[in-house]
């Protein structure tokens, strides 16, 4: 997907100035409460009209006022998850979800009932109305209903910001996976840096109505590093594990990484932290960390003043955070080679 | 109900029809007039909300009279029906017309504070997923306005029960023919003797708002929102 | 002020009478309600004021008179009335007999415009009911039969000869034969209030005065003797 | 406005006060009435419900007599008065009695569809945070019911201003006195040569409702949800 | 404040049955979505009538069914967040706030208007309409409006889901700040079991309807800390640095901790998780992380298959997180010596 968004757009003071190009299939938008996130949405699905400027998503005008282009909301194929769940009062959660399943042309249908009900766990709501649902219950519907219209871009302002960590992370490897397999590109909003580093490709992030930094979850991650509490995330792809001995031992290039969690796909996704990763000049004893992983010095760079360590392990790359003072110590500079400690309970499984 | 004449129970019959009908025939038009009021901007809307409730403003008579005028012979769509071999005037249809007219203000203002009380998030919701806006209108503006729309009917059937003055005049008071309740209690009551029929009559048209408001209770309960 | 409770057919030949009559006695204020005579009898029953009561016909007023709302030895009668037929013109009627030519004929309602009774009993008398009922349309009052008349939406109406003054389109086909219908009069009476009022009984000897009667005739009612 | 003569300026300036007084009288009554239709749930309910609309299914010919009965000097109520020396029958009030009792219905039917409308979520936080009823009534229903208090009060209005059949018979057609835009149009149409007067008096009521709906839609503008 | 609540409430299927007594200022509830947590703060604030039972909050009876009482909600001075914001739309923003506050009488007011606003960020909005404001900002006004109340029980229900990481952590200090000062107990929703160690001091869990645990969050942290994503949370309470060459230093006991984030406020409080501890047997030299603890083990407990191994170093306590085959190797038992390494940017400032 690629979308061009060239737009104004004004509330009294509030002033929104988008205009930025992207490419991708899992975008992410990242931005402080009243930043403007969901009024951009707004308007690239056709519900809020700017005030000036250009849509264009794969090549096609959505929008253009000097083009006196407007191509209406239920026309573009833009499916949202709103807000707030705004779920149809006086139908039932199943016809909620198959609102926009039934407006799809079968030709565009891609996306399964019943699969998508038991991931979102609703079999048991299916016969209600949606007035009395749970908090959690009732975003569930909206994901659900948005996912159903099989849309060829999906919109989502914070999807998963009423479910607990158990289901979420359930959902977001669904939700990945289904836009994955048929080609569904995604755009969501989140304030949660870990949902953006497990569903989006690519980070725009926006401050006061301005987009301030556009990359990859990536870029976006060590340039946060050190401001984020979770520091930045590598991921893992591990496959099967090769042994169990209490610890599921993946291999990972020519090492072997012991980890505690057991891993939730074939995938083997795991993530870890960069504050997670001790570094050590010499080989240290007996030590409670399980994995120890030598390593070479690729680059550094800093963050909010911490220095960034990228590890060379073999082809594998790896990233690990440090206090200047301690880069200064342990004499960090390319080229050096150092041991990374890693607890087995450090990573984390994904999907 | 043997203490009602023929011409009486023609009446009660009459009555219930013509409020039915001209309820039912009104609705459509009433919710359009009432979407188009609720969810459009255009030029000239105030002169419209004028026409509308003109029926209201005006004394029944002054309707029945303009009616007349527009229905009857000279009138120029009374003409035109006239050559299609139509004729309304003095015909239980014009009771019909006559109700319609009246009755049309308290249906549209109905369903239109129905509509307004609609959540706009709901209508981005069924657009993002693809409805037209037809489709949004009947899955969801309908649905969501029914308690205004029955509330409307319900109100209108009422007032078609009760409508006199415009009636008489387009279509007079021909026993058995035109004759709805309120016109056969206005002979009633116009008769020196005739007080207990007019009662009874009157009872029964209450009787016959009694049920509407009954059936409207029954579906506005099940109608509103699931649960 | 006096009140004056009338027959609504009453109106401008009332109106004329109460405004010469405020103009030659200064100070006196006549208030005149028209309406239905059952409406008025009503409303005096139930105690609105009212010092004069002129009924379109005599039930009303011995409706009242049965309630002794009315003071029995004032009973007396304004004016007469005949009934007659117009029409278009565009069927030739002369008389009753030419009525079943007509496809539509407005009367007022005969249950509660003494009119429409009137032109009843005139139908009946002349033989024509059967065939002629399915042909009646009933009006509210006579207004709307000559209206009906007036914009060609009948054939013809059964009206006052006091209502034809000011047609303009219709005109007076046949004067109904008197013979067929009892006579038309408006009585008139004194309430008990009305009674005890001097002014009252000044104007309601006024009303029955020759100055009055010159008026009423000039509006196409009907003298009887004195 | 030299084509209205003296008592036809009378009528409009009654009518106007009459559907004002009728209005602002009914509105407490017909707020209350919505409100206990709406929230509460009680024994009787629909035979309340019926009471209320009563006067829209019965001819207002027909409520003009049971108002006649009720008032005057033998109804108990107009017996009650009669001994405070107040007298209703015949004069303005009666004739705001007869609009309010006509248009009754309709102004509760407005305020409850609005009121069915308010989230009950609303109601839930004003108690949480210490509003008691009457408070959560004031702060919370009253204003977000307004568009529905809005529009039940202009179609009251509008009805008052064409209200005829019942307050011919509470308060007579006396010209100066009781003679409001309907009875001097019903007067009118009655001469034969009235009909021009009879079409000014229409134009008249027709730019009164005008104003009503005007000051309705500028004020439902403002009053709606804020920004 | 002690509340005990023994009640029976059934949707359909779902059937909830509390039976607890607790007591605290600050209390939590936890449960995955559609548990019957909403359901239960609903009746506690008198807004949901139970089937059956009681509710007696500080010894007074709130409801008793048997007893016939059933003390209406705006008499029950307990304020609100709802999932939902819930605000008045036809009030400003201002007037929203001040609706509890004028409702409330003198003597129990007890919390100021502008500090409040400040903190929530709401200075630029007081005189704006609630109906477009953005998600976050709807949260907070609902937020402030229900503090402002100065209730006597302050019941919260995700109140921070729809925040950003930063407004969030500047909100939470403030809230338990404001709660504490003036005696307001507070008791929350929130699916994130960082928020719950943060702000309550008893965690209620809930699952399908039933009570399954009750403690402390560190209890429950514990117990769940194998389970859990960011494990054990160790609280530091440190009063104000004693140096700052490049990373604040603070006195914690007799040792120094080397942290790199500033302390938001003179508390110096910050948090650890158990899983940035690495033990080590012997001292390692040459290592990236700043902290290096001395300390004897006084406790190990088991938690889904990981070891928490207690620390004692002087007189502060120090939880520390290892798989079994580690637990194993480095002989970790009661009593035996151990370094612990903490990187400087493991610790998290929280207020
Ligand atoms: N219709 C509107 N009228 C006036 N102001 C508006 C409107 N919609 C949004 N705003 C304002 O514009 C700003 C951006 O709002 P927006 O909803 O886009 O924020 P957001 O980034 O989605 O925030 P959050 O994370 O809190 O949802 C906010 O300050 C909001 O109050
Ligand atoms: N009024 C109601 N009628 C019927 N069922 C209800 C009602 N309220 C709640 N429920 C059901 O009871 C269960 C518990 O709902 P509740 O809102 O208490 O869950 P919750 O723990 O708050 O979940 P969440 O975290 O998703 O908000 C849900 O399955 C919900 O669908
Ligand atoms: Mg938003
Ligand atoms: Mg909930």
């Amino acid at each position: 997907m690629e979308l061009e968004m060239r737009l104004r757009k004004s509330y009294g003071p509030f002033r929104l100035d988008a205009d930025f190009c992207v490419k991708g299939e899992r975008i992410g938008i990242f931005g402080e409460s009243g930043s403007g996130k969901s009024t951009l949405i707004g308007m690239l699905a056709g519900l809020v009209e700017p005030d000036d400027g250009t849509i264009c998503l794969d090549g096609e005008t959505l929008y253009s006022r000097s083009g006196g282009v407007h191509i209406p909301a239920e026309r573009r194929r833009i499916a949202m998850v709103f807000q707030q769940p705004s779920l149809f009062p006086h139908l039932s959660v199943r016809n909620n979800l198959l609102y926009g399943y039934r407006r799809c042309s079968p030709q565009h249908r891609r996306v399964a009932f019943e699969p998508l009900v038991q991931v979102l766990k609703l079999e048991e709501l299916l016969d209600r109305g949606v007035n009395n649902l749970s908090g959690g219950e009732q975003q569930r519907v909206a994901i659900g209903r948005a996912v159903l219209a099989s849309p060829r871009l999906l919109i989502m302002d914070e999807p998963l910001s009423a479910l607990d960590d158990d289901l979420k992370f359930q959902i977001i490897p669904y939700l990945t996976g289904v836009c994955g397999r048929f080609g569904i590109p995604f755009l969501f909003i989140s304030h949660s840096l870990l949902e953006m580093r497990l569903m989006a490709d690519t980070v725009l992030m926006f401050d006061k109505g301005l987009l301030v930094e556009q990359g990859s979850p990536d870029e976006l991650a060590r340039r946060r590093m050190g401001h984020s509490p979770s520091g930045y995330i590598n991921l893992f792809r591990l496959g099967r594990p090769v042994g169990n001995n209490g610890l599921h031992t993946f291999a990972w290039g020519d090492r072997l990484l012991l980890i505690s969690a057991a891993p939730k796909s074939e995938a083997g996704l795991y993530e870890l932290s960069s504050r997670d990763i001790i570094l050590f000049k010499q080989h240290p004893e007996a030590i409670s960390a399980r994995n120890l992983l030598r390593g070479r010095v690729v680059s550094t760079f800093e963050s909010s003043g911490k220095t960034g360590v990228e590890l060379a392990c073999g082809d594998d790359r790896l990233i690990a955070e440090v206090v200047h003072e301690a880069a200064v110590e342990l004499d960090i500079r390319t080229g050096v080679e150092l041991f990374a400690a890693v607890k087995a309970s450090s990573f984390r499984p994904l999907g | 109900m043997s203490i009602f004449s023929p011409t009486d129970l023609d009446a009660i019959g009459l009555s219930t029809k013509v409020a039915l009908v001209a309820t039912l025939v009104s609705l459509p038009f009433g919710f359009v007039m009432a979407y188009v009021m609720t969810f459009r901007r255009f030029r000239g809307k105030v002169l419209l909300e004028v026409a509308v409730n003109l029926p209201l403003t005006l004394p029944p008579v002054v309707i029945g009279y303009l009616l007349l005028l527009l229905l009857g012979k000279n009138g120029w769509l009374g003409h035109l029906l006239d050559q299609a071999g139509i004729r309304i005037i003095f015909t239980w249809q014009a009771a019909v017309v006559a109700s319609a007219v009246v009755g049309f203000p308290l249906l549209v203002r109905s369903i239109r504070i129905g509509m307004e009380s609609i959540d706009q998030r709901l209508i981005h919701a069924s657009r993002t997923l693809g409805a037209r806006w037809y489709d949004t209108l009947f899955t969801v503006i309908v649905p969501l306005s029914l308690q205004g729309i029955l509330a409307g009917s319900s109100l209108m059937f009422a007032r078609s029960l009760g409508e006199f003055g415009a009636t008489i005049i387009v279509a007079g008071n021909i026993p058995g023919v035109t004759q709805t309740i309120p016109l056969a209690i206005f002979d009633y009551v116009n008769s020196p003797d005739g007080e207990r029929m007019a009662l009874a009559l009157c009872m029964t048209a209450i009787v016959l708002s009694l049920l509407v408001l009954f059936l409207h209770e029954h579906f506005g309960r099940k109608l509103a929102r699931r649960d | 002020d006096i009140n004056l409770s009338a027959a609504a057919s009453l109106k401008e030949v009332l109106n004329d009478l109460g405004e010469g009559y405020t103009r030659t006695h200064a100070g006196v204020n006549v208030l005149r309600n028209f309406g239905g005579s059952g409406a008025l009898a009503k409303q005096i029953e139930n105690g609105a004021p009212a010092d004069i009561f002129i009924s379109a016909g005599q039930d009303w007023l011995d409706y009242l008179v049965g309630k002794k709302l009315i003071d029995k030895a004032s009973i007396g009668i304004l004016a007469r009335n005949v009934l007659v037929f117009v029409g278009d013109g565009r069927v030739k009627v002369n008389g009753m007999q030419d009525l079943p030519k007509l496809k539509r004929i407005a009367i007022g309602s005969p249950k509660s415009v003494p009119a429409g009774e009137y032109a009843m009993q005139a139908m009946e008398h002349a033989f024509l009911t059967p065939d002629i009922a399915r042909k009646l349309v009933m009006a509210k009052d006579v207004r709307a039969c000559l209206m009906y008349a007036e914009r060609g939406e009948v054939d013809g109406a059964f009206v006052y000869k006091t209502d034809t003054r000011l047609v303009k389109r219709a005109r007076t086909m046949f004067t109904v034969p008197q013979g067929l219908y009892s006579p038309i009069s408006y009585p008139m009476g004194l309430t008990p209030a009305g009674a005890q009022k001097k002014d009252a009984v000044v104007f309601y000897r006024y009303l029955q005065s020759a100055p009055a009667r010159k008026v009423l005739a000039r509006y196409g009612f009907i003298l009887g003797k004195e």
